[in-house]
C-alpha cells in the first residue's frame, strides 16, 4: 500500500454501503459484551446489600439487629415472589432463542413471562404490605430487608418494562425480529435477576 | 547504551548524589512536630523525620531529572527533527521496579512494627490499637491508667473508672504513666486528637476505640475534634489538657471527687448507646 | 433489506423516534423537570412520614430529573419500542441541527465531547467560586465572616461540586471525543447511553446548587453518618446528585468498555491502543464496578431519611462503620477515577512534543491496570483510626504503599520517553511537566499519609487536604489544562492563544504551590480539615493562602478569556495538525467531517513511532479507492 | 451578534452568583449589643427559651423561617464588653427533654458557683431558690454553655403541674475574659426530629447556637 496522507480529498467519497460496526454480527457482539459489563456493575450493586446485611448482622448492636418482636416474614411468600420471577426469566430466555424461527410461539412465552413478572410484582407488594415489623422501631434486619428488596424489586419494574417493549418489537420487521441479539443478552439478564432473587431469598429468610 | 547515553547518565548522577547529600543533610535539620511530651509522639516524630529523609533524595532526583531534560534535550529552535526510537529497556525497568518495591517494603516493615506489641508490652510505638496482638491490650491491668473519653455535640468530658467515674472538662494525666485511652460518642463520630500526645482516634457511637498512650514529660496539649462532627466541629477545641506529676495528678482527682461530680453520673460502661429509638422522640 | 435498513442509519430512523406528542428539546425538558418537582413534592409529603419533609425533596428531585430527561427525548426509543413503532440504531452523527444540537440531546461523540466541556468547565467555575468563600471567611479565625453553617454548606458544596467535575472531566469530553477516533470506529458501542450519561450531569450540578435553598449539608463529599442524617433537606441534593453523578461514571463506563473491546478497527490491536485509550479504558473498569456500589449506600441513606430505617444508626442495630466502608469501596477507586485518565493524558502528549516512542509501552499498561487492580484493597486507609479492625491495619498499609510501585512506573515511562528527546516546549508539554512535579509532591506527601503510625498524626489535618489537592488540582486539573491546550484545535477548529497559554502556564504554577505548599506546614501545626476556626497562630499562614488562592483562581479567569475568545471571536481556522503530531486525530482533516470514517479504516502502525524512518506514513488506511462508478 | 449573547451569558452568570454569594455572606441573625446597656461592674441580658419559636411570650418573632424550631431569643449573637461581669436572666420555658451526659446537670464557671432559679414545684406552686445543679438530670430542658469560658448551666424545664404558660426564671452571672469570639449552644439533644437531636436548630445560628462576642 502506498503511503497516502490522509487529505480533504477524501471527504466526498462513496460511502462503502455499510461499516462493519453496523452488522448484526456487530450488534450481537456489543449486546453481549455490554450485558455483561452491565450484569457486573449490578453485582457490585447488590454485593453492597449482601455485605451490609452480614456486617451489620455479625455487629448486632444494641443487640437490635432483630429487634423485639421482629421475625422473618413467611418463607413461602418469599418463594413465591422469587419462584414467579424465576419462571419469567426462564420462559423469555426460552422464547428468545427461537424468536426468528418460530415467532408465534416466542410471542407466547414473553407473555406468559410478562403475566409471571407482573405476579411477582404484585405479590411482593402485597408482602410488604404485611410485613409484621415496622422500620421505624429500629433493628438492622428489617431495614437490610426492606432495602435489598427494594432495590431489587425496582429492577423488576424496569426490566418487566423493557420485556413488554419486546413483545411489541416482536412482529415482522420489528426490532427484536431484525436484531434477536436484543433479547437474547437482555434474557441474560433477567435470568441473573433471578439468581439475585434466590440469593437473596435464601439470605433474607433463612439466615 | 550510546557513549551520549553514558555521558548524560553521569551528569545526572553526580548532580544527583552531590545534591541529595545536601538535601538529606538539611532534612535531618528540620524539626517536626507533634513533639516528645510521650512515647508515641517521640517516635511519630522520629518516623516523619525518616520518610523526611527518605523521601528528599526521591524529590531531589525526579525534580532533577525534569529540569535537566527540559533544558539539555531541546528541540533545535525551527527544527523538527525525530529522537532516538528507544522502545524500552528491559533490565532497567525491571530494576526500576526493584527498587520502588524495596523502599516500600521497608517503609511498610518500619509501619508495621511500629504496630507490632506484644499483649504484655509497655511502650508502644504507636497509639494506635497494636495490630499483631490480642485486641484491647492492658485494658485490665492494674499498672495502666484507664481514662475514657466521651465525646459529644461540641465538646470531650473524660471520666475516670478507677476512681469512681469522676467525670471531668479537661484531660489531665499523670507523667511518666502508661494510659489507656478508651474513645466513645454519645451521639455521631467525633475523632479524638491529642496533639502533642500523638494520639487520634474516632469516636463512635456505641464503640470503645482503644488508644495508648506513654506521658513522658510533663506540659499542657491541645485536644481537638477531627472528624467533621457539625456546625461546631471548629470550636471543638480544649487547650487545658496536661500531664502532670503524679502528685499534682492526686491531688487533683481527690479534688474532683470531694466535688461530688458523681453525684448524678450513670454508672461507668465501656460505651454508651443513644438513646432514641424512633428519630425525634 | 433488514440489515440496509441497520446499515445506513440516518435520517429514516429519527423520523421514526419523533413520533411524540410533543416536540423534545431542551425547552421541554426544562419545564418537565418544574412539573416533575412539584409532584415529587406532593406525592413525597402525602405520605406524611416523620421525615422532616425529605421524601418529598428527594421525590422531586428524582421526578424532576426523570422528566428532564423525557422532555429531552431519551423517552423516545424506550416509547418507540413499547408502542412497537418502527425502531434502528439510531445515527451516531449529526449533522442536521445547526449549533442548537449542544443545547439538545444529540448522539453525536463529537457534540457530546464539547456538552461535556462546557459543563465540566461551568462546574469548575461554581465549585472554584466555593473555594473562594471558603479562604476569604479563612482570612480571619473568628468566624466573622462566613456563619460556621453556611461555612460547611460552602465547604460540602465545594467538595462535591469539584468531585463531580474531577470524575467526569477527561473521560467525559476527551474520552468521549477522541476515543471513536484513536480507536477507528464512527460510534461509541451505546450512543443513547453515552448521551444519558452526560444529560444526567446538568440536572446533577443544578440539585447539588440547590442546596443552599433548604438550609445545604455540613457534612463534606464524605457524607459521614449520622451526621448526614442531623442535616435537613439540604442533604437531600447531595443524595440524589451523587446519584446521578454515580450513574453516570458507571454507564459511561460501561459504553467505554465495550467500545474499546467491540469496535476497534482492523489494526488497531491491544498492543496499538494508544496510552490515553488504555488511561480511559482502566478509568472505564474502576467507574463502571465501583460507582454502583455508591449507588447502594446512597440508597441506604435516602431510606434512614424518608421511612426511618436504620443503617446508620448504632443504638438502632445499625452501623456508622458500615457507611465507612461502603463509601470509601467506592471512594477510594473514585480517587483512581480521577487520576488515571490524567496518566493516559500526560504519557499521550509527552511522546508527541518529546517526538520519541512512549518508552516502556507495555510496562505503561501493566501500571495502569496495576493501579486499577491494586485500587480495590486499599479502602481502610482512610480508616486507621476510625477502631475497625486493627489486625487488618497492616494489610492496607501494604497495599497503600504498593500503588506506588505502579505509579512510579508512570514517572519512569515518562523519564524514558524525555530521555535524548527533542522536546519542543509547547504550552501542553509544560503543562505535562507541571503535572509530573505536582504528582510527585502529591505522592510523596501520600506516603506520608499511608503509614499508620505517622498517620495518626497527619489523618483529618490540613496535611491530607492539601495531599489530594496536590494530586487532583496539580495532578488532574493540570493534565485537563494540558489536553484542552492540545485537542482545542481539534475539537473547535480554533488554536488557542499560545502566549497567554505561558503566561496563564507559570501564574497558575506558581500560585498553585504557593497558595497549597503552606498547607502541610498547617496540617503539621495542628490544623483539622473543614474548621471554621483555627488557632489564631496560624492566621499569617492561612493569609497567605488565601491571597494566593485568589491569584490561582484569577489564573483560571485569565484561562476561561482565552478560551471564549479563541473559540468565538477568533476566525481563523487552525492546521489540520498544529503540533505536527502522528497519531490518528491528527491525520483527519479540521474541522472534523461529521460522519468520522467513510471507509473502515485500516490501522498500519502504532501512534508514536517517532525516529524511525519509515514513521513518516499515515498511521490509517482507508482502503482501496473505490472504483468509479 | 456574538458579543451580545457573550455578554448576556456572562450577565446573567455572574448575577445569579452575586445573589448566591450575597445570600450567604450576609444571612446571620442579629446582634444583640449588651454593651450598650452596662453600668459600672456589668452588663444584664435577658434571654427567652422556647419550645417553639411561635409560642414566644416576650420576644415574638413572628416571620421565622422555622416556626416550630425550638430557639433562644431574641437572637443568638451576643456582645458583650471583656473582662466584666455578665448577669443573664434566661425565662426558660421549655419542656423536659433531659439530658444524654448527665454531667452537664451541674453549673460550672459561674459567679458564685450557684444560679437562682424560680421554678413550680411537682404540685404546681411557685418555688425558687440557688442551685450548683439540678437534682435529676432528666428534667433538664435546655442548658447555657459558653465551653471556652467553661460556663455551664442547665436550665430546669417547666413542671407539667404549672399553670399553662408559665415559665422558669433563672439568673446567674459569668466574667466574660479577654476579648475574642467564643461559641454559645445547648447540650440537650432538643433538635427535636433530628436523629440524636441535635439537628435542626442545634446547627443553625440564631436558634440554639450562637455567638458571644467579647470586646
Amino acid at each position: 500500500m502506498s503511503p497516502r496522507a490522509y487529505s480533504d480529498q477524501s471527504r466526498g467519497m462513496p460511502a462503502l454501503e455499510r461499516l462493519p460496526e453496523w452488522t448484526p454480527e456487530v450488534d450481537a457482539r456489543l449486546a453481549r459484551v455490554g450485558i455483561w459489563v452491565w450484569i457486573g456493575a449490578d453485582v457490585t450493586f447488590f454485593a453492597a446489600w449482601f455485605f451490609a446485611f452480614f456486617y451489620l448482622r455479625a455487629l448486632n448492636n444494641n443487640n437490635d439487629w432483630m429487634a423485639a418482636g421482629v421475625t422473618h416474614p413467611t418463607r413461602a411468600i418469599g418463594a413465591a415472589i422469587f419462584l414467579l420471577f424465576a419462571i419469567s426469566a426462564g420462559l423469555f430466555w426460552v422464547g428468545a432463542r427461537s424468536v426468528v424461527s418460530q415467532r408465534a410461539t416466542a410471542l407466547i412465552f414473553f407473555w406468559l413471562a410478562l403475566a409471571a413478572g407482573i405476579a411477582c410484582f404484585v405479590v411482593q407488594i402485597y408482602e410488604f404490605r404485611n410485613l409484621g415489623f415496622d422500620p421505624q422501631m429500629g433493628g438492622g434486619y428489617p431495614s437490610v430487608f426492606i432495602g435489598m428488596k427494594g432495590a431489587w424489586l425496582i429492577q423488576v419494574v424496569g426490566s418487566m418494562l423493557w420485556l413488554a417493549s419486546n413483545i411489541a418489537q416482536t412482529k415482522p420487521n420489528g426490532d427484536v425480529t431484525v436484531r434477536p441479539a436484543s433479547a437474547t443478552f437482555f434474557g441474560y439478564f433477567l435470568v441473573f435477576l433471578a439468581g439475585i432473587g434466590l440469593i437473596s431469598y435464601v439470605v433474607l429468610y433463612f439466615v | 547504551m550510546s557513549r551520549t547515553d553514558r555521558t548524560h547518565a553521569l551528569r545526572l548522577l553526580v548532580a544527583w548524589a552531590v545534591l541529595s547529600v545536601i538535601g538529606v543533610v538539611i532534612a535531618m535539620q528540620v524539626h517536626l512536630p507533634p513533639g516528645n511530651q510521650s512515647q508515641q509522639s517521640t517516635d511519630t516524630t522520629g518516623l516523619l523525620q525518616l520518610m523526611l529523609v527518605i523521601s528528599t533524595p526521591v524529590f531531589i532526583g525526579v525534580v532533577l531529572f525534569i529540569l535537566y531534560s527540559a533544558f539539555a534535550f531541546r528541540q533545535k529552535a525551527g527544527a523538527l527533527e525525530d529522537g532516538p526510537a528507544y522502545h524500552g529497556n528491559f533490565r532497567l525497568q525491571v530494576a526500576w521496579v526493584a527498587i520502588t518495591a524495596v523502599i516500600v517494603f521497608i517503609l511498610a516493615g518500619l509501619g508495621i512494627s511500629g504496630l507490632a506489641a506484644t499483649s504484655s508490652g509497655t511502650n508502644f510505638t504507636s497509639s494506635t490499637q497494636p495490630a499483631l496482638a490480642t485486641a484491647s491490650v492492658g485494658t485490665t491491668a492494674a499498672d495502666r491508667l484507664q481514662v475514657q473519653v466521651i465525646a459529644q455535640q461540641w465538646y470531650f468530658t473524660y471520666r475516670y473508672p478507677a476512681y469512681g467515674g469522676v467525670e471531668s472538662l479537661h484531660l489531665i494525666l499523670p507523667v511518666d504513666s502508661n494510659v489507656v485511652i478508651h474513645v466513645t460518642s454519645t451521639d455521631i463520630i467525633h475523632s479524638f486528637w491529642a496533639y502533642q500526645l500523638g494520639v487520634k482516634a474516632d469516636a463512635n457511637p456505641g464503640v470503645d476505640n482503644l488508644a495508648y498512650v506513654t506521658t513522658l514529660h510533663t506540659g499542657s496539649f491541645t485536644v481537638r475534634c477531627a472528624e467533621l462532627c457539625g456546625i461546631w466541629h471548629g470550636n471543638m477545641v480544649d487547650t487545658n489538657g496536661a500531664v502532670v506529676s503524679q502528685a499534682d495528678f492526686a491531688t487533683w482527682i481527690a479534688g474532683l471527687q470531694k466535688a461530688g461530680a458523681t453525684q448524678v453520673l450513670p454508672p461507668y460502661q465501656p460505651f454508651y448507646f443513644p438513646s432514641p429509638r424512633v428519630k425525634g422522640t | 433489506m433488514a440489515i440496509a435498513a441497520i446499515g445506513n442509519g440516518g435520517p429514516s430512523i429519527q423520523t421514526s423516534e419523533r413520533q411524540m406528542v410533543l416536540p423534545t428539546n431542551l425547552l421541554t425538558g426544562i419545564v418537565l423537570a418544574a412539573v416533575g418537582y412539584w409532584a415529587g413534592v406532593q406525592l413525597g409529603n402525602s405520605f406524611g412520614f416523620n421525615d422532616g419533609l425529605n421524601t418529598g425533596v428527594l421525590l422531586g428531585y428524582v421526578f424532576a430529573s426523570i422528566m428532564f430527561l423525557v422532555g429531552l427525548g431519551f423517552a423516545n426509543y424506550p416509547l418507540a419500542r413499547l408502542f412497537g413503532w418502527p425502531v434502528a440504531p439510531q445515527s451516531s452523527y449529526d449533522e442536521h441541527r445547526g449549533a442548537w444540537r449542544y443545547l439538545n440531546l444529540s448522539l453525536d461523540h463529537k457534540v457530546i465531547g464539547i456538552q461535556y466541556l462546557v459543563a465540566m468547565l461551568m462546574a469548575m467555575l461554581f465549585g472554584g467560586i466555593g473555594a473562594m468563600l471558603i479562604r476569604t471567611s479563612l482570612l480571619s479565625p473568628d468566624q466573622a465572616v462566613v456563619s460556621p453553617d453556611n461555612y460547611l454548606t460552602l465547604v460540602s458544596m465545594h467538595s462535591v461540586m469539584m468531585i463531580f467535575v474531577a470524575s467526569a472531566a477527561i473521560v467525559g469530553p476527551f474520552g468521549n471525543f477522541f476515543v471513536p477516533y484513536m480507536i477507528g470506529t464512527n460510534r461509541m458501542a451505546f450512543p443513547r447511553i453515552e448521551a444519558l450519561s452526560f444529560w444526567l450531569v446538568p440536572p446533577a450540578i443544578v440539585i447539588l446548587l440547590a442546596s443552599p435553598l433548604f438550609g445545604g449539608f455540613p457534612t463534606g463529599w464524605t457524607g459521614y453518618a449520622p451526621l448526614s442524617e442531623q442535616a435537613g433537606q439540604g442533604f437531600d441534593s447531595y443524595i440524589v446528585g451523587f446519584t446521578l453523578i454515580g450513574l453516570a461514571i458507571c454507564l459511561s463506563g460501561v459504553n467505554m468498555l465495550t467500545t474499546v473491546m467491540c469496535l476497534r478497527a482492523p489494526g488497531m490491536t491491544w498492543t496499538r491502543l494508544p496510552i490515553f485509550v488504555w488511561g480511559v479504558f482502566s478509568t472505564s473498569i474502576l467507574g463502571a464496578f465501583a460507582a454502583p456500589v455508591l449507588a447502594s449506600a446512597l440508597s441506604m441513606q435516602a431510606l434512614d431519611r424518608t421511612i426511618n430505617t436504620s443503617f446508620f444508626i448504632s443504638s438502632n442495630g445499625g452501623s456508622n462503620y458500615l457507611w465507612e466502608n461502603l463509601f470509601w469501596f467506592f471512594g477510594h477507586p473514585e480517587v483512581y477515577i480521577f487520576i488515571l485518565p490524567a496518566f493516559g493524558i500526560v504519557m499521550e502528549l509527552i511522546p508527541h512534543f518529546a517526538r520519541k516512542p512512549l518508552w516502556g509501552y507495555r510496562t505503561a499498561v501493566v501500571g495502569l491496570l496495576g493501579v486499577t487492580l491494586l485500587s480495590w484493597f486499599v479502602w481502610q486507609h482512610h480508616l486507621f483510626v476510625s477502631g475497625i479492625a486493627p489486625a487488618l491495619r497492616p494489610f492496607y498499609m501494604l497495599s497503600t504503599e504498593m500503588i506506588s510501585i505502579p505509579t512510579g512506573i508512570v514517572f519512569l515511562v515518562a523519564f524514558g520517553t524525555l530521555w535524548r528527546a527533542r522536546i519542543s516546549m509547547t504550552v501542553p508539554m509544560l503543562f505535562c511537566l507541571g503535572f509530573l512535579f505536582n504528582f510527585l509532591i502529591g505522592g510523596l506527601s501520600g506516603v506520608f499519609l499511608s503509614d499508620t503510625p505517622s498517620d495518626v498524626t497527619l489523618h483529618g489535618s490540613y496535611f491530607s487536604m492539601a495531599h489530594f489537592h496536590y494530586t487532583i488540582v496539580g495532578g488532574e486539573i493540570f493534565a485537563i489544562v494540558a489536553a484542552i491546550y492540545y485537542w482545542f484545535p481539534k475539537m473547535t477548529g480554533r488554536m488557542l492563544n499560545m502566549t497567554m497559554g505561558k503566561i496563564h502556564f507559570w501564574w497558575m504554577m506558581i500560585a498553585f504551590n504557593l497558595a497549597f505548599m503552606p498547607l502541610f506546614a498547617a496540617g503539621i501545626l495542628d490544623m483539622p480539615r473543614r474548621v471554621s476556626t483555627y488557632l489564631p497562630s496560624l492566621q499569617g499562614l492561612n493569609d497567605w493562602v488565601s491571597i494566593w488562592a485568589y491569584v490561582l483562581f484569577s489564573s483560571m479567569i485569565f484561562f476561561a478569556i482565552n478560551v471564549i475568545w479563541s473559540w468565538f471571536f477568533n476566525t481563523k481556522l487552525a492546521p489540520a495538525d498544529p503540533w505536527h503530531a502522528r497519531s490518528i486525530e491528527w491525520e483527519l482533516p479540521t474541522p472534523l467531517p461529521a460522519r468520522n470514517f467513510d471507509r473502515v479504516p485500516t490501522f498500519t502502525r502504532a501512534p508514536y513511532d517517532y525516529g524511525d524512518p519509515q514513521g513518516a506514513r499515515p498511521s490509517v488506511d482507508l482502503g482501496p479507492e473505490p472504483a468509479p462508478a | 451578534m456574538r458579543l451580545v449573547v457573550l455578554v448576556l451569558a456572562v450577565g446573567i452568570l455572574s448575577a445569579l452568583v452575586t445573589i448566591f454569594v450575597v445570600g450567604f455572606m450576609l444571612h446571620r441573625p442579629p446582634m444583640l449589643n449588651a454593651s450598650a446597656n452596662s453600668n459600672g461592674q456589668g452588663v444584664k441580658i435577658h434571654l427567652e427559651v422556647v419550645g417553639s419559636v411561635n409560642s414566644a411570650i416576650e420576644f415574638p418573632r413572628p416571620t421565622d423561617p422555622h416556626p416550630t424550631w425550638v430557639s433562644y431569643l431574641p437572637t443568638t449573637i451576643l456582645k458583650v464588653p471583656a473582662n466584666s461581669m455578665v448577669t443573664m436572666q434566661i425565662d426558660q420555658e421549655d419542656t423536659p427533654s433531659g439530658l444524654r451526659n448527665p454531667f452537664w446537670g451541674q453549673a460550672q464557671g459561674i459567679v458564685g458557683g450557684t444560679f437562682h432559679m424560680a421554678y413550680f414545684d411537682n404540685s404546681g406552686n411557685p418555688q425558687q431558690g440557688d442551685f450548683t445543679a439540678l437534682d435529676d438530670p432528666a428534667n433538664a430542658a435546655h442548658t447555657f454553655a459558653i465551653p471556652d469560658l467553661g460556663v455551664f448551666v442547665p436550665l430546669e424545664g417547666v413542671n407539667a403541674a404549672a399553670p399553662a404558660g408559665s415559665m422558669n426564671v433563672i439568673t446567674f452571672s459569668f466574667m466574660t475574659g479577654k476579648a475574642g469570639t467564643y461559641h454559645w449552644q445547648c447540650f440537650v439533644p432538643c433538635g427535636s426530629g433530628t436523629i440524636y437531636g441535635n439537628g435542626g436548630p442545634m446547627q443553625t445560628t440564631g436558634y440554639m447556637a450562637g455567638f458571644l462576642i467579647v470586646q
